[in-house]
């Protein structure tokens, strides 16, 4: 059986079933160890204090959200080309979650910089990005709800989508460009992974898996949310046409 | 193709508004940022360039929905794209339209207000080039934004959703250019980075505008 | 020769018209019948290659075909002869545009309306000038969609000797129209292909 | 309750929203889930 079969849409809602309760368990597991591990025992930064621990947060959460979009991406490709239903649906559940991910890394992105910057919001390159792939979310997001027809719409949405991620890394290497005179050294940026510390690193893992377990979770289940509507909408179309 | 261009000139220049709309929105975007920043020179000097570039994007975008939406309403985008014309190159002679009737006048313009905002005498060379340059990509990825929302009733606001974060890497090296330029630093790169956005939607985007609008038509 | 076999046509995901096959030889028409909704204009469109088939295929010479729709395009802001113009230009990259221009404008009298813009037009003269494009295309596959809604008789009458002209020079057309154009040429009754329920929408994977 | 020292608001909050935020796009997800599996049952059961 090839694993393409796994992506017909009653197939789909075969094995999501048994599997979303146990991806919620795990992802709350996760995060709840990750997150309690990370704010109640780990030591502070001694340069930066207390608000080393919004990492467990803002790291995790910047990722999902970048890959929250790669993953819109490639379900976008394998509709065009394979013309599977359920991943457009997918692309179409995940973008929501997405924005949640991108307004994260944003708003503790923010907190995070006020103690380095003395202020909530500076236009670092790295902030900024977010916030120029929440808007590329934004628009994603409307075009799916302004079209009726829903293979047009998932059609329409997969090119904007293969369009966007090429000019979202046009703008990630335009805003470099554009601000590289304040860019903060690798001590103070919020690239993180640089110049972590053990204690840090372990509950941040934890909480990444948290993260990424959610992600998927949510995904699978807005995934069924979808294929029902869809399922609902033929049904109905068939029962006007009889 | 060049019939189709001639044509949409000559219905932009016989509907009126065409030329002029654009051009009086940048006008009284500019004239009206005075207003609310302060009048010191100095600040309107420094952030002319800035002010310059984004009142001409929105400008651009002005103008953007009426660019399939007519053809589209009186049938004309389907007789074209049974026609043996390739809607690649429909969809390229569309923006270049757009161009002429919106892009060119803005940057024939820019300089004079560019002089009511006290831009620095050094950048005017480098506001023509850019927006010489920049104003091409703004028409084109519009062109794919608007063949996007080709079919839906109140596609306006969707249309600027979609498009606004597209220009985000042109406004950043336009308005860029422009302000090396005004402080006499070296805009080379600025300006070479422009031009290859502009040289890559050319080359990219007619392939999806016409994906996109054979979509819409079925 | 236009060969169609086999064909499933959708509208909005959902097929309406299933099994359609003819054969329509140079120099003959066809007639399509049905009422209302039947998909007439489905399947004019999926024959002009407006919308891809769901299955089957449809076979006429490459750069042939000509598809008029309800919706005859024509530019308010443009003159009756500019309206005609852009389209042999479209058609013919250039070269006897003129001629051919003179030529449909006769035969569909609208000589002496040639100076006015598309917008003072009435109903009956646009559909006369959307009509005209198809003999500036010099196209031999015609694709027509009721080309007779809001022509008069003596208008009607005008269409259907071009037409008739069109043909006896070996061109061909797919005609979807309640009237009797005066041609002598086979009916295709679409009721008989009217897609079942239950046959492959795009949906069909959700049921 | 670690001691948070002068960032203590900052860190709460960044917590709080964050948290917040997580609650909302899974009870949002889980009340759609719920209205449309019924619904769904509506349609089904009429057929």
């Amino acid at each position: 059986m090839s694993l393409w079969e796994y992506a017909n849409p009653k197939r789909f809602m075969g094995w999501t079933r048994p599997v979303l309760p146990w991806t919620f368990a795990l992802a709350g597991l996760c995060l709840a160890v990750g997150l309690i591990w990370g704010f109640f025992f780990t030591p502070d930064d001694f340069r930066q204090g207390s608000t080393v621990k919004i990492i467990y947060l803002h790291v995790p959460a910047a990722l999902m959200a970048i890959n929250a979009w790669i993953m819109m991406l490639v379900a976008s490709l394998i509709w065009v080309v394979r013309r599977h239903h359920v991943s457009a649906l997918a692309a179409r559940a995940a973008a929501p979650v997405g924005v949640v991910m991108t307004l994260i890394a944003l708003f503790t992105g923010g907190i995070w910089g006020q103690p380095m910057w003395g202020t909530y919001w500076a236009w670092d390159p790295r902030l900024t990005s977010f916030l120029i792939l929440f808007l590329f979310y934004l628009g994603y997001i409307a075009l799916w709800e302004a079209i009726e027809d829903p293979d047009t719409a998932a059609d329409l949405t997969s090119v904007l989508c293969m369009v966007g991620s090429i000019f979202a890394i046009l703008s990630r290497y335009a805003v470099l460009f554009w601000n590289q005179g304040l860019h903060q050294g690798a001590s103070l940026s919020l690239d993180a992974e640089e110049n972590v510390a053990d204690v840090f690193w372990f509950p941040l893992l934890v909480c990444i898996a948290g993260f990424v377990l959610l992600f998927i979770a949510l995904v699978l289940m807005r995934t069924r949310t979808e294929i029902r509507v869809r399922r609902m909408r033929a049904l109905e179309a068939r029962m006007r046409r009889a | 193709m060049i019939a189709l261009l001639l044509r949409d000139l000559r219905l932009a220049v016989r509907a009126g508004g065409g030329f002029g709309l654009g051009l009086a929105f940048f006008l009284i975007v500019v004239v009206l940022v005075p207003f609310g920043v302060g009048p010191e020179t100095e600040l309107l000097s420094r952030i002319a360039p800035g002010i310059l570039w984004v009142a001409s994007l929105l400008a651009a975008l002005l103008s953007l929905d009426r660019i399939f939406a007519l053809d589209y309403e009186d049938g004309s985008l389907a007789l074209l794209a049974t026609s043996p014309l390739p809607l690649e190159g429909v969809a390229l002679m569309k923006a270049l339209a757009h161009w002429i009737t919106t892009g060119l006048p803005l940057t024939i313009a820019a300089p004079a207000l560019g002089f009511l905002l006290s831009l620095a005498p050094e950048a005017y060379v480098f506001l023509l080039l850019s927006l010489l340059i920049g104003t091409p990509a703004l028409s084109m990825i519009g062109t794919f934004g608007a063949a996007l929302t080709v079919g839906l009733r109140r596609g306006g606001l969707l249309l600027s959703l979609l498009v606004l974060p597209l220009y985000v890497p042109t406004l950043i090296f336009g308005a860029e250019a422009v302000r090396r330029g005004a402080d006499a630093l070296d805009p080379t790169g600025a300006l070479l980075l422009l031009g290859g956005i502009t040289a890559g939607t050319f080359a990219l985007l007619p392939f999806a505008t016409a994906a996109v609008l054979r979509i819409n038509l079925r | 020769m236009l060969t169609v076999s086999n064909l499933t046509c959708a509208r909005g995901g959902v097929p309406v018209l299933s099994g359609v096959s003819f054969e329509v030889a140079s120099g003959d028409a066809l007639i399509l019948r049905g009422p209302n909704g039947i998909g007439k204009t489905t399947l004019l469109r999926t024959l002009a290659g407006l919308q891809p088939a769901l299955v089957g295929t449809v076979d006429y010479p490459e750069d042939a075909g000509a598809y008029a729709s309800h919706a005859d395009g024509i530019k308010a802001a443009l003159t009756v002869t500019e309206n005609l113009q852009f389209w042999a230009d479209v058609y013919e990259g250039s070269g006897s545009g003129r001629t051919l221009r003179e030529t449909a404008l006769e035969a569909f009298d609208l000589l002496d309306l040639h100076n006015r813009m598309g917008g003072t037009l009435s109903a009956g003269q646009k559909r006369r000038l959307g009509l005209a494009r198809l003999a500036v295309t010099a196209r031999k596959v015609l694709f027509l969609d009721e080309p007779t809604v809001s022509l008069d008789r003596p208008s009607v009458k005008l269409f259907a000797d071009w037409l008739h002209d069109h043909l006896s020079n070996g061109g061909i057309a797919v005609i979807a129209t309640h009237i009797d154009l005066g041609l002598d040429a086979p009916e295709l009754d679409l009721t008989p292909f009217k897609a079942a329920l239950d046959q492959g929408g795009s949906d069909e994977a959700f049921l | 309750m670690p001691d948070l020292g002068t960032y203590a608001v900052e860190v709460l909050s960044a917590y709080a929203v964050s948290i917040a935020l997580l609650a909302a796009i899974v009870g949002l997800s889980w009340r759609r889930y719920v209205r449309v599996r019924a619904a769904l049952e509506r349609v089904e059961k009429n057929d």
